[in-house]
C-alpha cells in the first residue's frame, strides 16, 4: 500500500484549510485526496462503503455528530503519545482502553449578540435569558435544528430537565423578532441593522466581522456587543470541530501523523488565526486580534456523549414549542 | 435492448425502492419518531409545501405559457433577443438567488438602507421576502424556463389547420391562444409543471435559508435531528406518492384526448407566421417577457456582481480568497458531468419513449413513472436510497465493492444524477411524442420501417428538437445539483457548485458569489447552443 | 349580389426558389343572397386555395372580395378582414378537428358567446342531423373518417353563418348518406338563407347542390354558369370534357339541303341548336364532343366498333369502343346487352346539343 | 386463397367506461392471388377497421387471417405478425405523409434498401404515375388535398408489396382522374399479380376495380360477391338498398297462366329468374327492389306518378315520384325529356331480375 497518500473526508467547510492541507504535504511527502461534505453526508457515505471505504480521517464540525458516528462503530480507537498529550482530555472521546476514538482540534462558543443601543448588557448575558419576557420581540436565531442550536440546546437539556428546557424554548420561540432563517452572520447583521435586538452565533463568525476590511462589517460591529453566556454558572456552550481515523482507514499510519499534525502548533495557528476558532494548543490563539479582543472567557464542561444523545430529544421539544 | 432498458430502469428505480423498503424494516424508533412529527409539525409541514406548490404550479403554468406564446405565437421588435433572455434563468441555481434576492432586498440590505437613507423613514420598508410567498415568486423565477421551453416547442408545431378552423369559428386571437394553441400544448405544459414541482418539493437549500416549514424540511429533520433514517425515507416515500397520484392523474385525463396534429398546414398561412405586434402591444409582450427574466436573472446577477464588486469579507487575516489556478478545473468537472449526464439521459428517454410507443402498456408504463419519481426526492434522500442498496449488495458480496465503487468514480455520481433527473428528459421527451401523431408510425411501419429504421427515418428528425430541450434542461440541472454530487463526487473532484456552496455554507456570500456567476455563465453556453437548434424554423 | 369576387389571385411563395406560384389566377365570380355555387375542377386546380381566400386565411395577391357590400379583401388596397371577423364558415378539406375536444365540443365550438342553454340544444341538433348523436362525447380520433366528416360539417353549419364555404364536405361519405346529407344541407341553407361555396370533385353532387357552378381549371375559371349550361353549352373545350365522359371526335361543318350538320366519324348529326356558324372555323373543321351518353349500341346501325374495354356500373356497362378508323370512344350500355370484349357492335349517336370547339383545344 | 379471414372481430376499448365495441363482427371472406377485393358499406361501418386488421395495426379480438398460407394472426393462440413483418402496402384514409420528407422521399421512404439507382428510377415512375412529377421536390402541405392523397397512393405502391391495402384512395380525386388512376392502378396490380383490398364508397369505383365485392354494414361483412350478383342477387335487404338507387315496394307473388309473377303497385313483372317460389313468403307477401333504372318514364304507361323532385345529373334528369297510392320511387329520365316538379308523368317498370325480400327487412 502506498504510504504516500492519505483520504480525508472533511466537513470543515473552510477555505483556508487548504494551506493547512499543503502545508501537511509540504511536511510530511503524503498527499491528501480531499472530499468535503456536510456531517451527515459524510457519514452516511462512510456507513455505506463498510470495509470498502477508502477514507482514512474523517474530520467533523459537531460533537454531537463525532459522538454518534463513534458509537456506530465508524472509527478505529487511537493511541497516540502526541495526541494524548496535546489535547485535554474533555476534547477527546472516551478512551476504553485502546485509546480515544476522535479529537477535537478546535473549539467555537455559542455567543450571543446585542445591540448595544436597545439591550442593556445584563439583559442578555445568559442563555436563559433569551426565554425571559422582558426581552419579547428582541430575539433572532437561525433554525433550531441547525447542529449549533441543537448543540446548544442539548446543553440546556442536560443542565435543566426536559421540563424547564421547553419552557425556556417556548419562551424563546414567544420572543422571537422573526421566524429562525439565515445563518450566524444573518442573525448579527439583524441585531445591527435593528431587525432584532439579541441573537445567538459562533464565535468565529462573530470574529471574522471583527476583521473584516469591509466597512459596512466594521459599522456593524460597532453597534453590536458580545457577551460570553452565563459565565456567572456553567459557563458557555462550546462545541468542538474534530477528527478522527475511520474504521477501516487503509492508511492508518498516515492518519495517525496527519491528526498529530493537527495537533501541532502550525496547524493549531491556522485554526486560531485563519478560520478565527479557538486553538485546544495552549497559546495558539494568542496572536488573533479579534480573539484577544474577545477576551477570556469560562466555558461549559459537559461530556459530549450527553450532548450528542440528547439531540433527538432536543428536536421533540423543538417540534412541540414550534421552534422552526 | 428492450432488456437493457428495462435494465437501466430497474437500477434507476432501486434507490426510491430502497426508500420504500423503508416500510418493512421501520422499527418502533422509527414510527415513534414518525408518530411524534405526525402529532407535531408533519400537518404545518405538509400544508406549507402544498401551499408553495400550489402556487408555483400555478406560477410557472402560466408565466411558462404566456412567455412561450408571446415569443412564438407574435413577432415585434427584439423577439430574438426576448427569446435568447427567457432561458437565461435556466441556468439560475435556486439556492443563488434566494441568497441575492435576501441580501439586496432584506433590512439591512442595499435597497432598504439606500432607501431609508433618501427618505428618513425608519424600520422596515417592507418585509422579509424570506417566507412562503416570497420562495413561490423566486421558484417560479427560476423554474418557469421547464414549461417555457417545453411548451415552445409544442406551440411551434402548433396545428395551423387547427387554429384557422377557429378563426374561422369567430375565435379572436386570444380565444384561439387560450382555447387552441395552449391547449394542444397541454402535455409540455403538464411536463413542465409536473417538473417544476418535483424541484420545488425537494428542495432545500431555499426553504432551509428562508426557514420555510416544509414537507421536505421534515423529512431532513427526521434524518439529521433524530437521526432517523428510517422514518426519513418513510415520510420521503409518502411525498413521493403525492407527487405519483398527482402525474397519473393528469396523465390519465390526458390519456383520453389526443394532442398530435395529423396534417401541417401550409407554411405560407397566416396562422403560422407570427402576428407582428406594434406600438403599445409591443411593449406589452416585451413586459410579460422581461419580467421573469429581470427577477430571475438580470437582477440577481447585478447583485452578485456588486457583492463581488466588494471583494471578500477575508479582511487582513490572510484567509484566502478564491484560487483563480482550480477554477477551470471546476469549470471542467461541472461541464464534464453535466454533459455526460445530459446525453446519456436524453438517450434514456428517447430510448424509453420509443419502446413506449412501440409497445404501450402498463409494465414499462410504470417502470417509467417509478423512473420519474427519481425528481421528487430531495437530492440528499436520493444520496441515502443510492448507499443503502449498495451497501447492502457490498456487504452481502464483499468484493464487488459496490459502494465504494460508487463513490469512488465519476460514473457513480452520473448514475445519481441520473437516478435524479432521467425525469426531466422523460418528462420531456413524453410531451414530445405526444405530439406526433400515430398515424405517422403505422405508415412508416406498413412501408417495412421497422425498429431501428422507424426510429432513425421517422423519430429521430421529428424528435431531434426535442431531445435537444430534453438535454439542455438535464445539463443545467446537473450544473446546479448539490447534495449529491456533495456526498458522492470522488477524491479531488470539486464542482462550481460545491465551491459556491462551501462558501454559502461559510456564510460568505460575496465569495460564493464568483462560482456562482460561473455556474451561470458555464450553464448559458449550451442555453446559446440550443437556442439557436431548439429556435423554430418553421 | 350578396358575394362578389373580381379579379381575384392567390400566390404561394415557394420555399424552394422564393419564386410565386399563382394558385388562383384572376378569378371573378358573384352569388346572390341564399345562392348555392359550386366549384368542381381536377385535383389541384386551386379550389381549396379559392375557398381559403374568400375565408381570409390567404391574402389576395390581387383582385377584390367583397360579401354583402361589406369589402372583405382588396389587393390594391392592402386591405384584408381578418378571418375570424368575417363571419364566414367553413368546412375543411382536412377536417381539422380539434383533437383534444370531445364530439360535441367541437360542434359547439363557434358558439361561445352563446347562452349555455341554447348551444346545448344547437349541438344536439347539429348532431342529430349528422346522425351522430350517439358519438358526442367521443374523442375525434375515435370516429372513422366518414364521421369526423360529418362532425366538420356540423361544427361549421352550427353558428349560422352568413356564408358556409365547403371543401368537399362528402368525400368520405357512402353515396346514400351523402346524397341524403347533400339534399338535407341544401334545405337548411336555402331555409336560412344561407349562402355558400361548395368544392366538390363529384359531378353528380355539384348538379344536385349547385344553383351555379364553376370548373376550375389550372387556377382559372373556366366557366360559371347553370348546371344544364355547363352541360350542354360548355364554354371551353375543358369544361366539355371535363363534365360527363365523353371523347373529342374530328368533325367538319357542313351545309346540307336538309341546313347545318355536322360530319363526325359516326355519321351527320343533326340538332345544332347550340353549334357556331360554319363559318366560325376555318375550312368547317372542328372537333365534337362525343359523351358516353350520347353514344347508342344499335345492331342495326351502319357503324361499327370494337369493344376496347367494358366495365360494369350497375344498371349498365361502360364500353370503350374502338372505331375503324382509330377513334376510341364511350358508351353507355343497358346491362342485359352482355357483349364480349374484342366483338364488333353497331353504334350511332344520339346527341341532343351538338358542342364544337376548334380543332386542337382539347 | 391467397389472403384468408376467418371469423374476423375487432373491438375498441371505449375510455369512457371500457367496455368493448366491436367495430368489426366476425367477417369471413377470401381473396385470390392476384384478386383484387372491394369493400364498400355506409360511413362507420368497420371498413376502415378492418383494413386495419389485415395490416396488423389492429390487434384481432378474435378470427384468423392468413396470407399465402402463413398465419398473420390468430385470436385464439393470441398470435400477432407486427404490421412491418406483413409486407403488406397501405393508402391510409387520412394519407400520413411523412411532413419532413419531401414528396420523392415519402414515396421513396419503403425503398430504403434498394439501391440507389433503380431507388430514384422507381420514385421516378410512381410520381408520372399519378401525375406529380412536377412536385418531386416539394413538402407534402404544399400540396393540395389531392395531390397528397396521389403521393400516398404512389408511397405504397412503390416497394411492390404482395398485398395492398387502400383506404379510399381516389376520395379526393376529380372523376376524370379517378378513373384514370384506378384503371391504371388495376392494371399495375394485375401485371405484377400483386392483391389488393380496396375501401371506397363509390360503387361506380367498387364495380369497376372489383374482383370481388363486398358490402358491410354495422361490423358484419352481409355480401361478398361479383358486381354482377351483388347488384342482381343481393344477400340482403341491406346490400339491395346500398347498391343502386332504388325504394323497396310492397309486393306479392302470383302464380298467373304464364307462370310465376309478382305483382307490384306498377304491375305485374315479369322476369323472376332470381326470384324465389312463392312460399318463400307468407301469403306471397314480399317487397321488391325497384331501381331508379327500372322505372322507365312512358308516356303511354297505365300507371301514373307526379314529380316530386327532380336533379339533374347531366345525361338524365333524377325523378322522384310520388304513386296515386303514395309510394315513393326514383327514375332515372333522359334530360331532353324536360317535365315541371308536380307534374304527372306515365311510369312503368322494366326489370331485369326482379329482387324480393320479406316484408318488413328494409
Ligand atoms: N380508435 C377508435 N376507438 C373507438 N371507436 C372507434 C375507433 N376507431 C373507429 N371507431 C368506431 O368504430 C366504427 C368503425 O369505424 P371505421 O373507421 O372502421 O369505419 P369505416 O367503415 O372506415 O367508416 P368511414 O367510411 O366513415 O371511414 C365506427 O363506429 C367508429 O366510431
Ligand atoms: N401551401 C402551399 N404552398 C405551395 N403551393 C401550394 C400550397 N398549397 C397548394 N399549393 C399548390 O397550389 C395548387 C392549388 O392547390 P389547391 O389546394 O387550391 O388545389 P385544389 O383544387 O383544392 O385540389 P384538390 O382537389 O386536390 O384538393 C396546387 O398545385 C398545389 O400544389
Ligand atoms: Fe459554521
Ligand atoms: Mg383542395
Ligand atoms: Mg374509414
Amino acid at each position: 500500500q502506498d504510504d504516500k497518500v492519505l483520504n480525508l473526508y472533511s466537513a470543515r467547510h473552510y477555505q483556508t484549510d487548504e494551506a493547512l492541507y499543503a502545508d501537511f504535504t509540504a511536511a510530511t511527502g503524503i498527499r491528501i485526496n480531499r472530499v468535503d461534505a456536510d456531517d451527515a453526508g459524510i457519514l452516511e457515505r462512510l456507513r455505506n462503503e463498510g470495509a470498502a471505504s477508502p477514507a482514512d480521517v474523517i474530520l467533523l464540525v459537531d460533537a454531537a455528530r463525532l459522538w454518534r458516528a463513534e458509537e456506530s462503530g465508524l472509527f478505529r480507537p487511537i493511541k497516540s503519545a502526541v495526541l494524548e498529550q496535546r489535547i485535554p482530555a474533555k476534547l477527546r472521546g472516551a478512551d476504553k482502553g485502546q485509546g480515544s476514538q476522535w479529537f477535537g482540534f478546535s473549539t467555537r462558543a455559542r455567543v450571543i449578540v446585542y445591540n448595544k443601543t436597545t439591550v442593556k448588557k445584563e439583559d442578555a448575558d445568559t442563555y436563559e435569558e433569551l426565554a425571559d419576557p422582558k426581552n419579547k420581540g428582541k430575539v433572532c436565531t437561525r433554525s433550531g435544528a441547525h447542529p449549533y442550536n441543537l448543540s446548544l440546546f442539548g446543553a440546556l437539556l442536560e443542565h435543566h430537565g426536559p421540563a424547564k428546557t421547553e419552557t425556556l424554548l417556548k419562551g424563546m420561540v414567544d420572543n422571537m423578532a422573526r421566524p429562525p432563517k439565515g445563518g450566524d452572520t444573518d442573525q448579527i447583521k439583524a441585531v445591527a441593522s435593528g431587525e432584532c435586538a439579541i441573537a445567538l452565533s459562533n464565535s468565529y463568525y462573530v470574529a471574522r466581522m471583527m476583521r473584516s476590511t469591509k466597512p459596512e462589517d466594521r459599522a456593524v460591529m460597532e453597534k453590536v456587543g458580545v457577551v460570553f453566556p452565563n459565565q456567572a454558572d456553567v459557563g458557555a456552550h462550546v462545541n468542538i470541530a474534530g477528527g478522527a481515523v475511520a474504521r477501516h482507514a487503509p492508511h492508518g499510519e498516515a492518519a495517525i501523523k496527519f491528526l498529530e499534525y493537527l495537533a501541532s502548533p502550525k496547524a493549531q495557528g491556522y485554526f486560531a488565526n485563519g478560520n478565527n476558532e479557538y486553538a485546544v494548543v495552549e497559546g495558539a490563539s494568542a496572536d488573533n486580534p479579534a480573539l484577544k479582543a474577545l477576551g477570556p472567557f469560562k466555558a461549559e464542561v459537559i461530556p459530549v456523549a450527553v450532548v450528542g444523545a440528547n439531540s433527538a430529544k432536543v428536536q421533540q421539544l423543538l417540534d412541540r414549542v414550534g421552534f422552526k | 435492448m428492450t432488456l437493457l432498458l428495462c435494465l437501466i430502469c430497474v437500477l434507476l428505480v432501486l434507490p426510491v425502492l430502497a426508500l420504500a423498503s423503508a416500510w418493512w424494516s421501520a422499527d418502533g424508533q422509527s414510527w415513534a419518531t414518525l408518530a411524534h412529527m405526525v402529532q407535531t409539525v408533519m400537518p404545518e409541514y405538509a400544508l406549507t409545501s402544498m401551499g408553495i406548490a400550489v402556487g408555483v404550479g400555478l406560477g410557472v403554468a402560466v408565466v411558462g405559457s404566456a412567455t412561450a406564446a408571446t415569443v412564438t405565437l407574435f413577432e415585434f421588435r427584439g423577439r430574438r433577443l426576448a427569446e435568447v433572455l427567457l432561458l437565461l434563468p435556466l441556468a439560475m441555481p435556486a439556492y443563488v438567488l434566494a441568497y441575492a434576492w435576501t441580501d439586496t432586498l432584506q433590512f439591512g440590505g442595499p435597497v432598504q438602507t439606500a432607501l431609508r437613507g433618501l427618505t428618513g423613514a425608519q424600520g422596515a420598508l417592507w418585509p422579509d421576502i424570506r417566507n412562503a410567498w416570497g420562495a413561490i415568486v423566486l421558484f417560479i423565477a427560476c423554474l418557469y424556463p421547464y414549461v417555457h421551453l417545453l411548451v415552445r416547442g409544442a406551440l411551434a408545431e402548433r396545428g395551423v389547420p387547427l387554429m384557422e378552423a377557429a378563426r374561422l369559428l369567430g375565435a379572436g386571437p386570444a380565444r384561439r391562444i387560450l382555447a387552441v394553441a395552449l391547449p394542444l400544448a397541454r402535455p409540455a405544459i403538464a411536463a413542465g409543471t409536473a417538473l417544476a414541482l418535483m424541484e420545488t418539493l425537494a428542495d432545500y437549500g431555499v426553504g432551509a435559508y428562508f426557514g420555510l416549514s416544509t414537507f421536505t424540511t421534515g423529512i431532513y429533520r427526521a434524518w439529521l435531528s433524530m437521526g432517523d433514517r428510517h422514518a426519513a425515507a418513510q415520510l420521503a416515500t409518502v411525498l413521493l406518492l403525492v407527487v405519483a397520484l398527482l402525474v397519473w392523474a393528469e396523465q390519465s385525463a390526458q390519456r383520453r384526448l389526443r394532442f398530435a396534429i395529423t396534417r401541417l398546414g401550409a407554411v405560407e398561412s397566416h396562422e403560422a407566421r407570427p402576428v407582428p405586434l406594434r406600438g403599445g402591444r409591443a411593449l406589452l409582450a416585451w413586459t410579460v417577457c422581461l419580467l421573469p427574466v429581470l427577477v430571475g436573472f438580470v437582477l440577481p446577477v447585478l447583485a452578485l456582481l456588486r457583492l463581488l464588486a466588494q471583494g471578500g469579507d477575508g479582511g487582513d487575516s490572510g484567509e484566502v480568497g478564491l484560487p483563480w489556478d482550480r477554477f477551470l478545473g471546476w469549470c471542467g468537472n461541472s461541464l464534464l458531468l453535466a454533459g455526460l449526464t445530459a446525453v446519456l439521459a436524453a438517450a434514456l428517454a428517447l430510448g424509453l419513449g420509443f419502446l413506449r410507443r412501440r409497445q404501450p402498456g402498463p409494465l414499462l408504463q410504470g417502470l417509467v413513472r417509478a423512473v420519474s419519481l427519481g425528481y421528487a426526492v430531495p437530492g440528499a434522500v436520493v444520496v441515502v436510497g443510492i448507499l443503502l442498496p449498495a451497501g447492502m449488495v457490498q456487504s452481502l458480496w464483499p468484493q464487488t465493492q459496490a459502494a465504494a465503487w460508487l463513490t469512488s468514480t465519476l460514473a457513480g455520481l452520473v448514475y445519481a444524477y441520473l437516478v435524479r433527473f432521467s425525469a426531466v428528459a422523460l418528462h420531456s421527451v413524453e410531451a414530445g411524442y405526444a405530439r406526433l401523431p400515430q398515424s405517422l408510425d403505422e405508415s412508416a411501419r406498413m412501408l417495412g420501417a421497422r425498429h431501428a429504421a422507424l426510429w432513425r427515418r421517422v423519430h429521430w428528425p421529428l424528435m431531434r428538437r426535442t431531445a435537444g430541450t430534453a438535454a439542455l434542461l438535464v445539463f443545467v440541472d446537473v450544473m446546479k445539483e448539490l447534495p449529491a454530487t456533495l456526498v458522492l463526487r470522488p477524491f479531488n473532484a470539486d464542482t462550481l457548485a460545491i465551491i459556491a456552496n462551501q462558501f454559502a455554507r461559510d456564510e460568505r456570500l460575496a465569495e460564493a458569489a464568483l462560482p456562482s456567476l460561473a455556474i451561470v455563465a458555464v450553464g448559458l453556453l449550451p442555453v446559446m447552443l440550443l437556442v439557436r437548434s431548439t429556435r423554430p424554423t418553421r | 349580389m350578396f358575394l362578389q369576387l373580381d379579379q381575384v389571385s392567390v400566390r404561394y411563395r415557394s420555399q424552394v426558389d422564393g419564386s410565386g406560384r399563382e394558385a388562383v389566377r384572376s378569378v371573378g365570380l358573384s352569388l346572390p343572397a341564399g345562392g348555392i355555387g359550386v366549384l368542381i375542377g381536377p385535383s389541384g386546380c386551386g379550389k381549396t386555395s379559392l375557398l381559403r381566400a374568400v375565408a381570409g386565411l390567404e391574402r389576395l395577391h390581387a383582385g377584390r372580395i367583397t360579401l354583402g357590400g361589406e369589402v372583405l379583401g382588396d389587393a390594391a388596397q392592402r386591405l384584408h378582414l381578418p378571418a375570424e371577423r368575417r363571419r364566414i364558415g367553413m368546412v375543411f378539406q382536412d377536417y381539422a378537428l380539434f383533437p383534444h375536444l370531445s364530439v360535441a365540443q367541437n360542434v359547439g365550438f363557434g358558439l361561445h358567446s352563446w347562452p349555455r342553454a341554447e348551444r346545448e340544444a344547437r349541438v344536439s341538433e347539429m348532431l342529430a342531423l349528422v346522425g351522430l348523436s350517439a358519438h358526442a362525447r367521443q374523442a375525434p380520433h375515435q370516429l372513422s373518417g366518414g364521421q369526423q366528416q360529418r362532425i366538420a360539417l356540423a361544427r361549421a353549419l352550427a353558428p349560422r353563418p352568413r356564408l358556409l364555404l365547403l371543401d368537399e364536405p362528402f368525400s368520405a361519405l357512402d353515396v346514400e348518406l351523402r346524397e341524403r346529407l347533400a339534399h338535407e344541407v341544401r334545405d337548411i341553407l336555402k331555409q336560412m338563407g344561407t349562402s355558400a361555396l361548395f368544392v366538390t370533385h363529384d359531378q353528380q353532387e355539384a348538379f344536385a347542390l349547385g344553383d351555379v357552378i364553376g370548373v376550375m381549371n389550372q387556377g382559372v375559371l373556366d366557366q360559371w354558369d347553370s348546371a344544364y349550361d355547363l352541360y350542354h353549352r360548355p364554354a371551353t373545350a375543358f369544361v366539355a370534357n371535363f363534365i360527363g365522359h365523353g371523347v373529342f371526335a374530328p368533325a367538319r361543318i357542313v351545309t346540307t339541303p336538309q341546313g347545318t350538320r355536322v360530319d363526325t366519324p359516326l355519321g351527320l348529326l343533326d340538332d345544332v341548336a347550340g353549334c357556331p356558324l360554319p363559318e366560325a372555323y376555318p375550312g368547317g373543321e372542328c372537333q365534337v364532343l362525343l359523351r358516353a351518353d350520347d353514344i347508342v349500341h344499335d345492331d342495326h346501325a351502319p357503324v361499327k366498333a370494337r369493344i376496347l374495354r367494358k366495365s360494369f356500373r350497375g344498371a349498365e356497362f361502360l364500353y370503350t369502343l374502338a372505331l375503324a378508323e382509330g377513334l376510341e370512344v364511350l358508351a353507355h350500355v343497358p346491362s342485359h346487352h352482355d357483349h364480349q370484349v374484342g366483338e364488333w357492335i353497331g353504334v350511332r349517336a344520339c346527341v341532343d346539343h351538338v358542342v364544337t370547339f376548334p380543332r386542337g383545344t382539347a
